[in-house]
């Protein structure tokens, strides 16, 4: 019984995502970071887009294509500080940013490939990010509800995937990419590396093929996954 | 050669298993589905306890001691099968990216309401993922014969076990029957070859949406 | 900065256990099972124990051992239908059994390793399985609130580890056991092979070192580990 | 060599890192205590974006691009390190594993209140990881100059910026003392060498409980 296949070109891939759509990008700093699918989505303009991110990259990168193209109307997100045209779009009401605590963003997106609701922490309580969320006592300690995020779809940045989308990371470029491959109705991978079936052990896939929908070969890497010079 | 009721079962209900499905299969007769399925269909099985991707059955002498299904049987990896926690698996599951489970069952609802993992007082070894599967498959198909040993219905026009999901079966494949579950009611689908309409009613415990037209066998 | 080292005899670790505790075993089915810790739970006897696991394995095996022993007072468990002792004992009254659904079982001990209170799931609505939960609405839509299970300790089986704890599990035999190893105040686990520092690639990890107390090398498998002749 | 008293400083929050701990340093000077910690001694250096076993800095020409710590710092791996995903090293964090973090401040306040995060209007680029580090770790330390640069405190009676977290910091290490928080109030309990108890007082913004005996020095 053979794997399915689900090799796609990065035209084909970004061409499903319409205006107005909500997208998980991977990354946290540069690693990770889908640099290859974002510069498609940029080529191809979408707009009015909810950008969901650990981060806004730099400036002059990844996330910053997306905001000087003026694509993207919210960034959900749990730190922008390096990258000084978002804050300055942010503070210019150009651009809508909600902020989350960096564990919580990850966790809330995790809830949400676990297809699970929500859950309860007490991160935050006793600060304003408690204010105006619901409230749930469990054995006499109170607790937020944090609700699941989801997204429309979801680009990734993989070391190495297989035609079925079993996707591997590698050292600090895993981060988000895993819990938003599982978060979003359509998971859109970008992969250094494609093996061909069995190339890959199966206790080393980190996303495993049933989360992923296309994978999209890189042929080369641009200058922003280098290291950056500073 | 001709087939057996049940293999015919099995085999109506494989013929449901598309290219690209992510499919779980129950223990039982659900399993024994698989026989049915090409072996070139691209199709993914996941396992409850950890695999996508599960390949054929070995004997014990081939075995890895290491991988087993969520039925105890010692399988095989695929090219392209991965193995991950628990709670990974169950992600899979309630997530949505099952496009289809078949599982057994006691009794199944006219409605969709599936009973297929407690008797109480007889048989309480509790759900294992039973009500996730039930709740969360995109597509819920039940495998089962159309009455219990004794020729009692298993369809019925209401459950009397306690339910493993309210409203979640979509299909119904039996030895003398297909049966859809619709906003209108349980409908009559398909028919055994060699069974007759009549035969299909007295043994159904639910009200049947019998079309007008004539039923397609299998 | 070396990591440090949490290698440690069976006896050692096993005896840090009281009377009264709760332990969550790792396995599903005989892959992945702690037969060497239980074991060495059985011989040194600890009484009115809570045992968390996903079965109660088969009889004559694992969890079957501590029951027979007299040393379980209450399971929490998915699944126990291939041990009729442990069904006996529950029909009996012998022992307090709690079910839950399984991948509930397996959330609602990762959301006690996440150091999170709880999560909210429609999964049971409509079944007894909700009967006298916590409900909460989250966009319209009533959940149930699933509370985190923790427990005093987890006992786990992994292929590999290196003394600083990080471990690797192989195939089905990982299944709850890194759930469980986060989820425990102190988490012991027996490796089949005990790398040096270094021995483990970063990638390969699936627990890491900062969840594990206790290390024990297994000097040989004994037969429970085996392929179960049936 | 005599040390700076910026140094002493770092050197005393190192000499609180002890065998066998898993420390989170947050950026700044908390990451600069890292050069006065022993060379053999035991601890895992755990960092929010997904290491456990944080390796020393590189060079950019020495650089793993897929290798960088939550600051951005190309750093490398060691014998024992291990990666993983952002869900996961926060539960390392909210779950209790991370026995110490060291963290900066723009304010911190007699009872443990600590404000690092945000300036209403001046500097609001997100909380990042610091609100679970300070709420989460088992001991929190903070790693400050006593005053800013215009000479104020920073050790209040009161925060007057937006929290990270309230009553989470345990230890305050600055240029000129070591304050415990302690159920009674904020305790002095050590003063650098060369300050005097007045100029300690006269830098703080909270009352603080001066021991009869004399206080130890760094």
């Amino acid at each position: 019984m053979p794997m399915p296949d689900k090799s796609c070109s990065i035209e084909e891939a970004i061409a499903q995502i319409p205006d107005g759509s909500s997208i998980m990008l991977g990354g946290f700093g540069v690693p990770g970071t889908p640099f290859c699918l974002i510069r498609e989505l940029v080529r191809q303009g979408q707009r009015d887009l909810t950008i969901i991110k650990n981060d806004a990259n730099e400036t002059g990168m990844g996330v910053d294509w997306l905001l000087d193209n003026g694509q993207v109307a919210k960034l959900i997100t749990s730190h922008i500080g390096l990258n000084s045209n978002a804050v300055a779009m942010m503070n210019a009401g150009e651009i809508d940013v909600e902020f989350a605590p960096q564990g919580i963003l990850a966790e809330r997106i995790r809830v949400a490939g676990a297809g699970v609701m929500g859950f309860v922490t007490d991160i935050g309580i006793g600060t304003p990010m408690a204010e105006g969320k619901q409230k749930v006592m469990i054995d006499g300690k109170e607790g937020i509800v944090e609700t699941a995020l989801r997204a429309d779809f979801a680009l990734l940045h993989a070391d190495r995937s297989d035609p079925f989308g079993n996707l591997c990371f590698t050292a600090t470029a895993r981060n988000f990419n895993p819990l938003m491959g599982m978060a979003a109705t359509r998971t859109i991978a970008e992969a250094e590396a494609i093996l061909p079936l069995g190339g890959i052990t199966p206790d080393d896939v980190n996303l495993p093929g049933p989360f992923v929908d296309d994978v999209v070969a890189l042929p080369e890497l641009m200058e922003a996954y280098g290291v950056v010079e500073r | 050669m001709s087939l057996s009721a049940k293999d015919r079962m099995l085999k109506r209900a494989a013929a449901d298993i598309k290219a690209g499905m992510t499919v779980n299969l129950g223990i039982g007769l659900p399993t024994q589905v698989l026989k049915h399925v090409p072996e070139n269909l691209p199709v993914c099985l996941h396992s409850e306890n950890g695999i996508a991707g599960v390949g054929p059955v070995l004997a014990n002498d081939q075995a890895d001691r290491n991988l087993i299904d969520a039925g105890g049987a010692y399988v095989s990896p695929l090219p392209g099968t991965s193995y991950f926690d628990s709670a990974l698996s169950f992600a899979i599951v309630r997530s949505g990216r099952l496009d289809l489970t078949l599982l057994g069952a006691f009794e199944v609802a006219g409605n969709g309401d599936l009973a297929n993992w407690m008797i109480p007082g007889r048989f309480t070894p509790g759900a294992g993922g039973a009500i996730e599967l039930a709740q969360k498959a995109r597509r819920v198909g039940v495998v089962t014969t159309h009455t219990d040993k004794k020729g009692n219905p298993k369809i019925l026009s209401a459950c009397t076990l306690p339910l493993t999901a309210p409203c979640c079966v979509d299909r119904i494949y039996t030895d003398m029957a297909v049966c859809d579950v619709t906003p209108e009611g349980l409908q009559l689908s398909e028919i055994a070859e060699g069974v007759s309409l009549d035969d299909v009613i007295a043994a159904t415990g639910a009200r049947l949406i019998v079309p007008d037209q004539p039923l397609p066998t299998f």
